[in-house]
């Protein structure tokens, strides 16, 4: 922390503290309400993933990524096992692909909810927040319909699927979506037109494209600050380019490119755009299909490494996969994106208020699960 | 390609960076440790490749084949990537710093550290991150043993009977 | 005038000669029993209301347990009085390096505020602990104690979420007491009392043919001082959106971070009864106070009291309704709204008001 | 000024549009309400009939179950356990010794005298349920729902209440093949294969 002068203050933001998200540790230096300079403390939530995959068959780590980002599972599991996959050169069948699409993005509204909701509780709204948790629910029930867990699936295996989808889930998902799209706007008019919550997030915390990159900070972060930069597009996976929809990137309507509300416009703008691909998924989802066909029954990757991004609700997801053609990999190690966009905190936080600093902290849609892995 | 360009380019700006070998592998570049921090500024800025991007910076412990440090650079601006390896002395492992060529380098070379123990030259902040600051060991070498004890808490080593 | 009518009613034993100290002594402490209990009660309700408002407002139906039947459907009646129970019966920590006298005098001085103020609020044409001559103004120069009692919390809590929480406080509250006042002296103007049923009784009859002549109807300038009177009493009880001395997300609970049990309920207890005190108020200077809606229908005293009742019970409705809403602000903007929007906004109306009875008046 | 004006226009009319939309919902309680009182009552089991083959199959993962009639010992299980949470001991039991067959009709050649299973450590990742050959693991609502009816709700007063212990041999069992021959432990996790 260095030097602290007569009317500094030190304070410890977490680990118990109502916003941090889990259990982070800002320490912060104050002058008054002033933050002058922040350092991010973690690991309180280390749980060895890397570690442990030393010592697991590489369908055994697939549980173990799901408990890194516990808000989007399957997005986790979906940048796995396309991984491995791809070290393996298996080719999924189409039913599986779109199966995986769609659940991919049925959570990343799910996460993206939950991102928006705790963040209107950083800046003090509360109902906005229960709403969102409503109306994620209800996806949590579709996942739960379809492969029996609420939270954390192992859902999609190497090579396939645990389950089929269950008989009704396309009309439920219907239903649902039919049900979500108008609670989008409602949202939106209880609390990101609000003109208390644009004064709390308009031009408050502005993260400057140049910075982003250079803080390898990716996903919605990166576009609220009008970055076109979305993997699904720019560097094809599974079958993205089947789809159509829209990047929406920050334009910077209520203040600056970059600031605390565009992330919070991308955001509600990118679930949208998901709905929109569950939609043309479910239109063209293959009935016929067996989704354990390709199933290896000894997963022996060649020998080789592999590093494979995939665009998880927080970012570029990456897997940097070392097979010495054993069943148990040498290596694995997660690229987390809330990782770098934590790191990025103090470069956009200091300067700003202790409020704004909760707020920016919201914003960036930190897991901690995932940094602390 | 951009791997052949990256090759060219680095041999020619700074030769005797390669590890050269008899067949060069296609996926990854192999450099030698002692220019890194000025090979990493030149692949940030030069216009053809500007890799404005790290994505990941991956500790690897082979056994006996040393460790490696493996970067994983991106270019926003030309869509292409590269990875680049580097290996370090088990004995004694440093390298050059790149945390302020790209920002994000500062977190990911901690993490390296902690897990590696792998001192990055010219971090400005070189500490543990995940673990605690009086972890003894570096948990994922190969050579890892856990400790003891920790602040008086047994650390049990092997799984015992769970009843 | 529940004091005059006791100590009348006591000198006509002629036990004590007319104005005894100690026999004042005795009326003043009986007197004060209602008001305790009145602010246990509204505690209870409030609490209650706030819950079951706040649930339904977020699709949730709230608290269902507790009450007659203990289970699910009961609507949970007696929920308060279980919190309140807990309450008691929790431990009480004061933590180690805390300043402890002043650590424990804090909640009451907190919660003597809004009990002295009450004595000046009328219920109904005799329901009136004392009719002062100076009402409004006793109102609003004893709501301010409670800053001391705030930062007294914070500071002796020695925890430094609270010392922030307090010092929002202050500054918060000690600015709003400016347009809240000054909005005040608007009506004052116009009804040339500052006493509380003096203003009451200024605002009988009817205005505009059909519209009672309450002073928020008097004229355009006291239609908009309502408005700032009531969104400067939000804030100075500390309510959402201007809830920054507390800030959960921020400041974990601010001044009351470190208090439990019973010191915590009396944040509680007071933070529900100064926001009775500001409806209140607001009621009594621009709704007419205990005056029905309708001019001269439904005016005996019982229906006073539920005329004025209802009034308050709306008001806090609204406050209720502002907190689960919207969003937080943060401190600056807090004191820019106040400094920037409403002062102005308040100079204005005085000055609207004065040339309005100047003209029309 | 104009400024000035339009923020507060701006704050007023978005002021009043959230409030419009929190009233909505207090008064469309009833429809909207979205609580479960849990005790009376309780979360919709989805539906999850699966299609295919089984018309009873569902997936819902709330506790482990063995039916230890159909149980081999084969350790096929305890295997694929990511965290390790099975324990399985069997002893050999003599050539031609019957102990009994499954359903589907495969002779049991091991005696299982121990299969403990800690809940406390499970992590319900479903990974021992595929590889059984007999289908006699399962999370409970699986393949023999109608055996063991849904419920979520497992919750002990004492850890060692999850301890599920399923093993059914008898001491006397037991004994008597012990005595003849020593068992003869596979290693829990063999990395090799």
């Amino acid at each position: 922390m260095g030097i602290v002068h007569g009317d500094e203050m030190v304070l410890n933001i977490g680990p118990q503290h109502p916003s941090t998200h889990g259990v982070l540790r800002l320490k912060v230096l104050t002058d008054g309400e002033i933050v002058s300079k922040i350092t991010p403390y973690i690991g309180y939530l280390h749980r060895c993933f890397e570690k442990h995959c030393e010592n697991l068959t590489y369908e055994q780590v697939i549980p173990f990524t799901d408990r890194c980002d516990y808000i989007s599972s399957m997005n986790n599991n979906f940048g796995y096992v396309v991984t491995v996959e791809e070290l393996m050169d298996i080719h999924v069948s189409k039913k599986v692909e779109y199966i995986r699409v769609i659940m991919a993005e049925l959570n990343r509204i799910a996460s993206h909810l939950l991102a928006l909701g705790t963040f209107g509780m950083d800046v003090g709204a509360f109902t906005p927040f229960l709403y969102m948790f409503r109306d994620r629910e209800s996806i949590l029930d579709l996942f739960e319909m379809t492969c029996g867990a609420r939270l954390l699936y192992n859902y999609m295996w190497i090579g396939g699927l645990s389950h089929d989808l269950p008989v009704g889930f396309v009309e439920k998902t219907y239903e649902f979506l039919d049900y979500f799209e108008p609670k989008i706007k409602e949202n939106d008019d209880l609390l990101m037109y609000n003109k208390i919550f644009i004064e709390r997030t308009a031009d408050v915390g502005v993260l400057p494209p140049e910075v982003a990159v250079s803080y390898g900070v990716t996903g919605p972060n990166l576009r609220g600050s009008g970055v076109q930069w979305d993997l699904r597009k720019d560097e094809q996976y599974s079958i993205y380019d089947r789809f159509d929809f829209e990047i929406p990137v920050g334009t910077g309507q209520m203040g600056t490119v970059g600031d605390c509300w565009d992330r919070y416009w991308v955001r509600t703008q990118e679930m949208k755009e998901s709905i929109g691909i569950v939609r043309q998924a479910l239109k063209q989802l293959p009935t016929e299909g067996d989704v354990q066909e390709l199933v290896p029954k000894k997963i022996r990757p060649p020998k080789g490494s592999i590093y494979k991004r995939t665009e998880s609700p927080r970012g570029d997801l990456g897997f940097y996969i070392i097979s010495d053609g054993k069943p148990i990999p040498v290596r694995v190690k997660l690229r987390s994106p809330a990782f770098t966009a934590l790191s990025a905190l103090s470069a956009i936080a200091e300067g700003w208020m202790i409020s704004d600093v909760i707020a920016i902290l919201g914003s960036l849609d930190i897991v901690l699960g995932e940094i602390d892995r | 390609m951009i791997h052949e360009q990256v090759l060219k380019c680095l041999r020619k700006k700074f030769p005797g960076s390669i590890v050269e070998t008899e067949e060069m592998p296609a996926d990854f570049i192999p450099i030698y440790q002692k220019n890194w921090a000025e090979i990493a500024a030149f692949l940030r800025d030069d216009p053809d490749l500007r890799f404005d991007s790290l994505q990941c910076i991956t500790g690897v412990d082979l056994g006996e084949e040393g460790m490696d440090v493996r970067y994983n650079f991106h270019s926003m601006t030309h869509l292409h990537k590269i990875e680049i390896r580097i290996s370090v002395d088990s004995e004694n492992p440093k390298i050059p710093s790149i945390e302020q060529i790209w920002r994000v380098g500062d977190w990911f070379e901690r993490e390296v550290y902690d897990m590696y123990g792998i001192i990055f030259d010219g971090h400005r902040d070189l500490r543990r991150i995940l673990l605690p600051d009086d972890w003894e060991g570096w948990p994922l070498r190969k050579d890892y043993e856990t400790q003891e004890t920790f602040h008086g808490i047994v650390v049990p080593k092997v799984k015992e009977e769970w009843e | 005038m529940v004091v005059d009518n006791l100590m009348q009613w006591f000198e006509s034993w002629t036990l004590w000669e007319a104005g005894s100290p100690l026999l004042f002594l005795i009326v003043v402490v009986i007197a004060g029993v209602p008001i305790f209990l009145l602010m246990a009660v509204n505690a209870l309700v409030a609490v209650y209301a706030e819950l079951k408002i706040s649930a339904f407002m977020q699709d949730r139906v709230g608290p269902m347990g507790q009450g007659p039947g203990l289970h699910a459907g009961k609507w949970g009646l007696l929920q308060t009085v279980a919190d309140a129970l807990k309450l008691l019966l929790k431990e009480d920590i004061i933590p180690t390096l805390a300043d402890r006298k002043l650590f424990i005098i804090a909640p009451f001085i907190i919660f003597v505020t809004p009990f002295i103020a009450l004595a000046a609020l009328p219920f109904n044409q005799d329901l009136l602990i004392a009719d002062l001559n100076i009402g409004v103004f006793y109102i609003l120069a004893v709501g301010s104690i409670g800053v001391i009692g705030i930062i007294m919390a914070g500071w002796s809590s020695n925890n430094k979420w609270s010392l922030y929480g307090a010092m929002r406080s202050a500054a918060q509250i000690i600015s709003y007491e400016i347009p809240v006042a000054l909005s005040i002296v608007s009506v004052i103007m116009l009804t040339g009392t500052l006493s509380m049923q003096g203003i009451i009784s200024y605002q009988n009859g009817t205005t505009l043919g059909i519209l009672p002549n309450w002073i928020l109807f008097n004229n355009p300038f006291s239609f908009i001082a309502f408005f700032i009177f009531f969104i400067s009493g939000v804030a100075e009880v500390n309510r959402t959106p201007f809830d920054i001395p507390e800030a959960e997300s921020e400041l974990v609970a601010g001044f009351h971070t470190e208090y439990s049990g019973m010191r915590w309920a009396f944040f509680f207890l007071s933070e529900y009864a100064n926001m009775l005190i500001i409806s209140g108020v607001a009621a009594v200077a621009f709704l007419g106070g205990w005056h029905s809606p309708i001019p001269g229908f439904m005016e005996s005293s019982g229906w006073s009291l539920f005329w004025f009742i209802s009034k308050v019970g709306v008001l806090i409705f609204i406050m209720m309704w502002f907190r689960w809403t919207f969003p937080r602000l943060r401190v600056d903007q807090l004191m820019n709204i106040c400094w920037k929007v409403l002062l102005p906004l308040a100079l204005l109306n005085i000055f609207g008001v004065g040339i309005w009875t100047l003209l029309i008046g | 000024m104009s400024k000035y004006l339009h923020d507060l226009w701006s704050s007023v009319s978005s002021s009043i549009i959230g409030m419009g939309i929190t009233f909505k919902h207090l008064v469309r309680i009833r429809k909207g309400n979205v609580t479960l009182q849990f005790p009376e009552e309780k979360w919709p089991r989805p539906e999850r009939n699966i299609g295919f083959d089984h018309k009873d199959y569902n997936v819902i993962r709330s506790k482990l179950h063995v039916d230890m009639d159909d149980c081999i010992g084969c350790y096929k299980c305890a295997r694929a356990c990511p965290v390790d949470c099975i324990k399985i001991e069997t002893i050999k039991v003599p050539k031609g010794t019957d102990i009994g067959t499954t359903s589907n009709d495969t002779k049991k050649r091991l005696l299982v005298n121990r299969f403990d299973i800690d809940m406390t450590e499970c992590m319900y990742c479903n990974l021992c349920v595929y590889p059984c050959p007999e289908e006699c693991i399962f999370m409970t609502g699986g393949p023999n729902s109608s055996k063991h009816p849904i419920d979520y709700e497992f919750s002990e007063y004492n850890r060692e209440g999850l301890m599920y212990r399923f093993a059914t041999a008898t001491q006397e069992e037991i004994d008597r093949y012990t005595d003849t021959e020593t068992p003869e432990k596979p290693t829990e996790k063999e990395e090799t294969e």
